[in-house]
């Protein structure tokens, strides 16, 4: 049988071999969190999602590391030097930066990490998020060489790399664990480094104590981390609760120190202490094929929208605290004039029944329909989806006068139907991978990968292509501010509501900071 | 007891021979009795068994009749009265969507019940019929179908029910062929292991020896002989149907939303074991519980009724 | 008898060779692919991922791929754990559904016969009614509520038994509750159906004649002919029991095998697709034949192996 | 030692209730041999069973009546008692071989089993013993046969079998019901004969239901005739054989035919047992009787005590009858 | 009844072996030879388990021959097809041995009885094949209520006696009575005989008549096999075989037959035959019955005894009665009285 990990007295008080854990606890700070399932990998290139970035980004660190107020900033470097055009960035590692077993990290530890997440044969899905360096598209397709990459370490403590345009996302994308060192003597010693908690070295404010795949693991605080004196949990014990309900029994029962609100109770838990709410880049939206009748039409694409109560979903379906979408781009961007970037944006679309019912109609003129064809909305398969579907499909009988057919699809045929344009209506849903609103608005650019709506506009096109140009922090947010006004005119796709992360904490705990882009901060986190 | 008293009390033009016209009366002839019908008869008799088939039947017709009672749409929502307890209005209360659990608790009774009964009668004659042939015929024959059987089982059966679902779509037959797809193969299983075993009867060797066909022999000689499990796995196959059901819609398989049958209704309210909105999950639950109840009853009545041994 | 164990055995292989192939033809047929995700389908990192994953080679050699796969028993790493190879995964997660199952069925056939008989040897009586309720509600409630109704009663109200995980013996008691109440009815039922004809045999009057004690007429001269039908479930329940379970593993979040089964196909994850198809239709055909031994244990009329003389 | 009072048992079926038998009373001594012989179908068997407290109630019903054995009341023991009385001091060889036997145990359990319930005995002792038995059956090679199962054996080694299963623990009463239908002669004079022994060595009563009147002849005491569901004449060997007075037990011994005699026509008795679901008010045998008479339609017959063992059931018996028929 | 005999079934070399685990077989009919004629009573007695059942179930083809051939109107019974075969069964029945077993137990008596004639649809209305079915039950003896009935609910003559109208129903040429009338009272016994005989003068039917009571045996068959242990040890009209019995086993067998009269009983002497039992498995070498035979000589345990046909129509195969053998043998034959 497995160990118990002794996480309360009462539970495991019979477990001899772990009762010196027990006795210690009292003195030892311990932290029981929950990771719902075992982490994809502990490889930075590969572990590509939020099950390894929980874990990832408190095991290591990047150059830069969001802040409490979700700003990069410097973390394994100390120091940036940006190049006038932009494109250039040096980093200078700083000096107490050691990994767990002591060694030093040194520059290369970044060459090779990131040589390594580029490299085609590692097939990383999170390379392309490294494609604005210079060649490292081509060494990633195939096409360039490694030494073409344009990062070098001139020095044990210099990291140089060199950017196809200037970015300024570009410090905010790095702290994504992809971009994380790699102890190169370690891994060329042992290529398995990182599948075993005893071969794992890490550079963060926690090493990896234990990991016993599919059932738990055990973080301790790393010694050795630059900013050790910060942490201050002795360690983090995480289980694999897939299941939200028992993962909330659990937390019930004590056995969890934070979980995530079943959105069945999150109404009875309104008011609740224990319970935190944060915005998490990312929205739940629908896409409108606008090549299939009738949503050709921009107007009918716009009634469609405008016809849904978005805070009557987020109120009584939904039920989570989330806020309803009148825009694309989700709350938790903060510009440079210090604003949300959503505040600034407005309210780009709104329910408006009459108005709705309006456009509807003089759609239906402009495309000469005398009977609307029919429309199917389709989902893949949840419960969520499914409330959601439902809520919508009566607020259209209602509020348009249209029947809507639903018609519910196992998620994988979905995803591949939805990118081969089959579905007429369908939901959709977009996470950041990194802070920066162009993240999102990028996807609806002609051909994207993320389209998936037929939709191309090459006035829309052509902003993306300038935001990205843009090394002008005010004049960039303008731009993205009208991108996204565009799009919602456009409409090819409509948002329901912005995501976001409502957990239940035990009192007592305080410090874990939970970034919109999804990755969870222990450093400054405690427990009474 | 007949003593010396009554002898003497015996007159004595008694003692003369008897006359011939002194025939024994005719026998009345009692109308012939198959054993099918002498079953049906038994259960007959059989009250609680009456009872759990007049509930199927009152349940029936509520299914068809019953939303009529009702104001409401099944399909209506009002979010703002979601979630209510049972009242006046609402009689079952009603859901996360406000729609009214009653009127849905009949309408999902049509499915539910449709598909139970559907997925079993079917289960129960593919099942017997290839369980009986595999059974009897053995060796070689036997061999192959049982081959046939542990593929079909064998088989992932999701990837087989996603396949089913893009290349036929959602619908009612979709949904009872990809029940039965694999569903009858508990009941050949079961029939097979029973034949095995009764074909070495001597009455089978009888039947066999007045030239009886496999055919005739699986109906009329070793089905009889094992309908008690072929019932009780008959009445299994009634609520997994009903479970399945549930979760072949939630794979877009069968019947869609916004309309449910009770499992889709009973799944989507687990989560009231959390939240306390009983209602919602005790309606569907209770009626497939009863329903079941009805079943079994009507099962175990079924049982002793073809149980000649047990005839009372 | 040796001889027809020998034709099983490569009857098996031949079985689950077919079982691969059309498993391999299904989850070919059906729409999406591994690195279908909400978020990325950068192009050229899916040709990175087909390429590591040796998807982009033409089907019949993908299919070969597989083929050698099952003779060398090497399906490669995961799709979605690409650290883990499908027989790291198995070996870890098999023992402890393996575990469970074993406590399952032993809690679910003991129980499930000394119900069933009770209920038969009490025909009509308030026994068997209570047998039947009992089996009517395990029926009817799915596994899965009645683990929740555990944790939420058991383990949070009255905190006498923890939640969830798999750590101690204390940890089985749940799941293994929730998981054996369906089959305890389910053979509950139909022991007692069986048991019933049994009951009224000759043989029963003959024995209970020789004045033997009810329980040894039972368990000596009625159970082994009502058993039929109970063996006959238990070959394939067992081979579904002892290779895993979703949802009791998702919810009581025991790490055994049964998620592969379904989060494989949900994620198209192909290597554990295979992996797991063989590995329970394995496990499957191996317990259906050890089914038709028993059989041959259970009635010495039955014997498969052996072309009887009769016509 | 064994009393049977006046004993009724019915049956629920279809048509109604068949009274299977309808009053049957007789006494048993130690150490003797009461032979049953009947009509097929006239409530052996069931006689037998009820004494055994094997009647399935329902459909059976015992309605009236009393099985003494050791002044106890079986028909009113608790189960619990009657097991301890069942297979000890009781046992039964049932008419059925083939069904009798459990198909699925070996014959070496069957006969062990209630050998090692009643008393404390080793396997091996038991297994001595059942080969033992096997071996007083006439069954050669009792050691492999031990392993076997009864569809493996022939109709008559099975009833032998159950004859061995019977005896295996010296009971006191052995009901035979038939038991050496089945065998061929030379095994059944061997079997005969095993009776004889065991009958001397333990003084079994033994109650023997047969149809074959040279069985009887060779080893009864006394002999009851039986007749749709009544006794209607019980007398010693010799009485019945040489002075039958019932019609019907005459008719039942002319039907036999004889080897030693010189080959003659059949003489089976004309006409069919009456209807046991209305069984007549009188004689039950009226409708078949060469000599009936109008009092045997309406009353049943008074029993005449011909000798102290000897009695019958018979108008005939009746004064008025000898002269009505003169 | 000898005018111009036809055989109607020819049994040759037939032999039915079981595998009895371990590599042992039980030999339980192990060659026997003889025929049948058209319209008479072929009885077939012997020891309890010496394959008279096993010889008349193969007969009928519900087991394999192991070897040998049986031949039923030139046709040979287990070669046949499916067609063949269905019309054979119609003109060949059998009675169970044991008649409650081969009675299906959820079946009424009247499903029964009527079960042949559906197979073989030999009625097209219910009324006529009801009006057929109460007219067997008459015939042997039970009333028309009875078909209402289960075989549960009979005594165990009554069974056998729904066993027998079963066989009866399809008018079938020949049938094979496994000991038919073993269950029933000997005046009951009487009226089935006659029964046998009465169909046999009207319909020319054939019996093999498998029994133990020799003196019902004898009163019936025409001629008479005795079987010990596998094999045919004589075979004669039955007034041969009792008047002048050449097999030792024969004598014994007649020596043993009860007689209803008590005082004859008491005072008869018999033959007992001595020694164990031989087991089919494990047969003796050369004559079978050697091991227990009073006349036994050093011969009958090196050569099976020849067929011989010692009188016309009167086989035997003992080496007493093989003149060649009991040239050089000083072992005189002592004369029984029976
Ligand atoms: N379970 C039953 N249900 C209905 N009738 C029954 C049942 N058992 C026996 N009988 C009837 O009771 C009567 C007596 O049966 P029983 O078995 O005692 O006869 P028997 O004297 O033993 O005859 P046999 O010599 O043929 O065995 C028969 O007419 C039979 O049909
Ligand atoms: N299925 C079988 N498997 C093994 N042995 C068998 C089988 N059937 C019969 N035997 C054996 O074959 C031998 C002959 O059996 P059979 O039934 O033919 O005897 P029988 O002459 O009919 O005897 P009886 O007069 O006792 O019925 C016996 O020794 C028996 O044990
Ligand atoms: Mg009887
Ligand atoms: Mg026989």
């Amino acid at each position: 049988a497995n160990e118990d990990a002794g996480k309360k007295p009462e539970a495991g008080s019979e477990n001899t071999g772990k009762e010196s854990d027990t006795d210690k606890s009292t003195a030892e700070k311990v932290l029981y969190l929950n990771n719902g399932e075992e982490p994809t990998s502990f490889d930075p290139s590969v572990g590509f999602n939020a099950v390894s970035w929980s874990a990832l980004n408190n095991l290591m660190e990047g150059l830069t590391r969001l802040s409490k107020d979700h700003l990069a900033e410097e973390a394994a470097a100390e120091k940036i030097d940006v190049s006038e055009d932009g494109l250039t960035y040096t980093f200078t590692i700083r000096d107490g930066a050691k990994w767990s077993n002591g060694d030093p990290l040194t520059a290369n530890d970044f060459v090779f990490a990131w040589q390594h997440m580029l490299d085609p044969e590692t097939a990383s899905p999170a390379a392309f998020l490294a494609y604005f360096i210079e060649g490292a598209e081509d060494y990633n397709n195939g096409e360039g060489t490694v030494e073409d990459i344009g990062i070098d370490a001139p020095d044990e403590k210099t990291f140089v790399v060199k950017l196809t345009a200037p970015n300024e996302a570009f410090l905010n994308i790095i702290t994504n664990p992809s971009f994380f060192p790699i102890n190169e003597k370690v891994a060329t010693d042992n290529p398995k480094w990182f599948t075993e908690a005893d071969t794992f070295v890490s550079n963060g404010p926690f090493k990896l104590a234990q990991w016993d795949h599919d059932v738990k693991f055990v973080f301790e605080k790393n010694e050795n981390y630059w900013d050790a004196d910060k942490v201050k949990l002795d360690k983090v014990n995480w289980e694999m609760v897939s299941d939200s309900t028992t993962a909330y029994q659990m937390y019930q029962s004590g056995e969890l120190d934070s979980t995530d609100v079943p959105s069945e109770i999150a109404e009875d838990l309104k008011g609740n202490d224990e319970v935190k709410m944060e915005d998490q880049a990312g929205l739940y939206f629908f896409r409108f094929n606008t090549s299939m009748e009738p949503f050709q039409n921009k107007k009918i694409r716009r009634a469609f929208g405008e016809a849904v109560n978005q805070e009557d979903i987020v109120e009584f379906v939904t039920k989570n605290g989330e806020k309803p979408a009148h825009g694309f781009v989700s709350y938790g961007f903060i510009g440079p004039d210090g604003k949300e970037f959503r505040d600034a944006a407005g309210d780009l679309v709104a329910f408006d029944p009459e108005n709705a019912k309006k456009l509807l109609e003089e759609g239906m003129k402009e495309e000469g329909y005398s009977e609307l064809p029919k429309v199917t909305l389709t989902y893949s398969t949840s419960e969520s989806h499914q409330k959601i579907a439902v809520a919508l499909q009566s607020m259209y009988k209602e509020n348009l006068g249209v029947d809507v057919e639903l018609q519910n699809v196992e998620a994988g045929v979905f995803l591949a139907d939805q990118k081969e344009f089959k579905y007429q209506f369908s939901r959709s849903s977009f996470l950041h991978d990194y802070a920066d609103p162009v993240n999102a608005l990028e996807s609806f650019i002609t051909d994207s990968s993320m389209n998936r709506t037929t939709w191309s506009n090459p006035d829309y096109d052509k902003l993306i292509e300038a935001i990205k140009n843009e090394t002008d922090e005010n004049k960039r947010w303008t731009l993205l501010q009208q991108a996204d006004k565009m799009l919602m005119d456009e409409m090819p796709v409509f948002p329901l509501y912005y995501y976001n992360q409502s957990t239940l904490e035990k009192p007592g705990v305080t410090g874990i900071l939970r970034h919109p882009v999804g990755y969870l901060d222990l450093k400054f986190a405690d427990k009474e | 007891m007949v003593t010396n008293d009554t002898r003497a009390s015996i007159p004595d033009e008694w003692f003369r021979k008897k006359g011939e016209d002194h025939e024994q009366a005719e026998a009345v002839v009692r109308p012939s009795l198959s054993y099918w019908k002498d079953a049906w008869r038994r259960l007959r008799k059989n009250k609680l068994a009456m009872g759990g088939l007049v509930f199927l039947v009152i349940l029936t017709l509520l299914a068809i009749f019953g939303p009529i009672f009702s104001p409401y749409e099944v399909t209506a929502t009002s979010l703002r009265n979601q979630n209510m307890a049972p009242s006046a209005a609402h009689w079952f209360g009603t859901d996360e969507m406000g729609r009214d659990v009653f009127t849905r608790t009949w309408y999902g009774a049509r499915i539910s019940l449709f598909v139970g009964v559907m997925a079993a009668l079917i289960d129960f004659f593919i099942g017997i019929i290839y369980g009986g042939v595999s059974g009897y015929k053995g060796g070689r024959t036997d061999s192959f179908m049982m081959r046939i059987i542990e593929i079909l089982y064998g088989l992932p059966h999701l990837l087989v029910v996603i396949l089913l679902m893009v290349v036929m779509g959602p619908s009612l037959t979709t949904i009872i062929l990809a029940l039965t797809i694999t569903g009858w193969v508990g009941m050949a299983r079961i029939v097979r292991g029973q034949v095995l075993q009764i074909k070495n009867y001597e009455f089978v060797t009888a039947s066999k020896s007045f030239g009886a066909r496999t055919p005739r022999i699986i109906r009329k000689n070793l089905l009889p002989n094992t309908m008690g499990p072929i019932i009780v796995q008959m009445t299994l196959t009634v609520p997994s149907a009903i479970f399945a059901e549930a979760f072949l819609s939630f794979l877009g398989l069968g019947i869609q939303a916004p309309y449910a049958s009770w499992g889709v209704m009973a799944n989507d309210a687990l989560p009231v074991i959390l939240s306390g909105d009983w209602w919602r999950l005790f309606f569907p639950a209770f009626f497939i519980s009863i329903t079941m109840f009805a079943f079994n009853v009507l099962g175990d009545g079924m049982q002793d009724a073809l149980d000649p041994k047990l005839r009372g | 008898m040796p001889l027809y164990i020998l034709k099983r055995f490569i009857m098996m292989i031949v079985t689950i060779l077919i079982i691969a192939t059309l498993t391999f033809v299904l989850m070919r047929a059906i729409p999406g692919s591994p690195f279908d995700e909400e978020r990325t389908s950068n192009p050229t990192i899916q040709a990175n991922l087909e390429k590591f994953y040796k998807l982009d080679q033409p089907m019949p050699i993908q299919y070969l791929n597989y083929l050698k796969s099952i003779v060398t028993f090497d399906y490669g790493p995961s799709i979605k754990k690409p650290n883990e190879s499908v027989n790291t995964l198995l070996a870890r997660g098999f023992p402890i559904s393996f575990e469970l199952g074993i406590a399952t069925i032993v809690v679910a056939v003991i129980s499930g016969i000394i119900l069933g008989t009770f209920a038969a040897l009490r025909h009509n009586g308030i026994i068997d009614y209570g047998a039947m309720t009992f089996a009517v509600v395990g029926i009817s409630i799915p596994n899965f509520v009645l683990a929740t109704l555990l944790i939420q009663q058991v383990a949070v109200n009255w905190a006498i038994l923890p939640p969830a995980t798999w750590s101690s013996p204390k940890h089985m008691i749940l799941p293994v509750i929730a998981l054996a109440t369906g089959p305890t009815a389910i053979i509950a039922r139909l022991t007692r159906a069986s048991m019933l004809e049994v009951l009224t045999q000759d043989y029963i009057k003959m024995a209970r004649a020789k004045g033997l004690k009810p329980f040894r007429i039972v368990a000596r001269h009625a159970l082994r002919n009502a058993l039929m039908p109970v063996v006959t479930i238990m070959g394939t329940m067992l081979a579904g029991i002892l290779t895993g379970t979703f949802v009791i593993e998702k919810i009581f979040a025991i790490p055994g095998m049964g998620k592969y089964f379904v989060e494989s196909i949900n994620n198209r994850d192909y290597p554990v697709i295979m992996g797991s198809t063989v590995f329970y239709s394995a496990f499957l055909v191996f317990m259906l034949f050890l089914v038709d031994i028993v059989y041959g244990f259970l009635d010495p009329r039955i014997k498969l192996h052996k072309k009887e003389g009769e016509v | 030692m064994l009393s049977v009072r006046n004993l009724e048992v019915s049956f629920k079926t279809f048509g109604g209730e068949v009274q299977a038998i309808r009053g049957v009373s007789f006494d048993l001594y130690k150490g003797e041999t009461l032979a049953v012989v009947g009509e097929s179908g006239c409530g052996k068997s069931v006689t037998a069973n009820t004494i055994m407290g094997l009647i399935p109630q329902p459909p059976g019903r015992i309605r009236n009546g009393e099985v003494l054995f050791k002044d106890r009341d079986l028909t009113k023991l608790s189960k619990r008692a009657l097991r301890e009385i069942q297979g000890v001091d009781i046992s039964m060889i049932f008419q059925d071989p083939m069904t009798a036997l459990n198909p699925t145990l070996k014959i070496g359990e069957q006969l062990m089993d209630g050998l090692r319930t009643h008393h404390k005995v080793t396997r091996a002792e038991a297994k001595k013993k059942a080969v033992e038995m096997l071996n007083l059956v006439g069954i050669s090679n009792p050691e492999e046969r031990l392993k076997q199962y009864p569809h493996q054996f022939s109709g008559g080694m099975r009833q032998r079998i159950v004859i061995a299963i019977a005896l295996i623990c010296e009971p006191e009463l052995l009901i035979a019901d038939e038991p050496t239908t089945a065998l061929d002669v030379t095994i059944q004079a061997q079997i005969l004969e095993l009776f004889n022994e065991i009958q001397r060595k333990t003084g079994v009563a033994i109650i023997l239901i047969t149809h074959d009147l040279g069985v009887v002849a060779k080893i009864a005491d006394r002999i009851a005739v039986m007749y749709a569901g009544k006794i209607i004449e019980i007398g010693n060997k010799r009485e019945i054989f040489y002075t039958p007075q019932h019609p019907y037990t005459k008719g039942l011994l002319n039907s036999v035919p004889r080897l030693d005699l010189q080959e003659e026509e059949l003489q089976p008795i004309e006409g069919t047992p009456p209807d046991l679901f209305a069984p007549p008010e009188g004689c039950p045998f009226a409708a078949r009787c060469p000599f009936a008479m109008e009092v045997c339609d309406r009353v049943y017959p008074v029993t005449t005590e011909l000798t102290a063992q000897h009695t019958v059931d018979c108008w005939l018996q009746d004064p008025r009858a000898q002269a009505a028929l003169s | 009844m000898t005018e111009s005999p036809s055989v109607l079934l020819s049994v040759k070399n037939l032999k039915r072996h079981f595998d009895v685990g371990k590599g042992k077989t039980l030999k339980a009919v192990d060659g026997l030879s003889f025929d049948v004629y058209k319209g008479e009573t072929f009885g077939l007695v012997g020891e309890s388990g010496c394959g008279k059942s096993t010889a008349g179930r193969t007969i009928l083809g519900l087991y394999n021959n192991t070897d040998g051939e049986v031949l039923f109107e030139g046709e040979n019974v287990h070669g046949m097809n499916d067609k063949e075969r269905q019309k054979f069964l119609k003109k060949m029945q059998m009675v169970f041995q044991d008649p409650y077993a081969s009675l299906n137990p959820r079946s009424t008596v009247f499903e029964i009885i009527a079960e042949p004639m559906e197979i073989h649809k030999m009625y097209s209305s219910k009324k006529e094949l009801r009006k057929r079915v109460h007219e067997l039950l008459e015939d042997v003896g039970l009333n028309r209520d009875h078909a209402n009935r289960y075989p549960h609910e009979f005594s165990g003559g009554q069974r056998q006696r729904i066993g027998i109208a079963r066989a009866l129903a399809l008018d079938p040429e020949f049938i094979i009575a496994d000991e038919p009338i073993s269950a029933l009272d000997v005046s009951v016994q009487a009226q089935v005989v006659m029964l046998f005989q009465r169909l046999q003068r009207e319909k020319g039917l054939t019996y093999l008549f498998i029994a133990h009571d020799l003196s019902m045996v004898k009163y019936i068959s025409d001629r008479i096999g005795v079987m010990y242990l596998g094999h045919l040890v004589e075979l004669t009209t039955s007034d041969q075989l009792y008047n002048k019995p050449l097999h030792p086993y024969t004598e014994a067998l007649l020596s043993a037959i009860p007689i209803p009269d008590p005082d004859i009983e008491e005072s008869r002497e018999r033959i007992l035959l001595e020694g164990e039992l031989p087991s089919p498995i494990e047969p003796p070498s050369g004559c079978v019955f050697r091991t227990r035979c009073a006349y036994a000589m050093d011969v009958c345990a090196e050569r099976k005894p020849q067929w011989l046909e010692k009188e016309e129509d009167h086989f035997v195969a003992c080496h007493l009665h093989d003149e060649t053998i009991m040239k050089d043998s000083r072992n005189p034959r002592k004369q029984v009285q029976v």
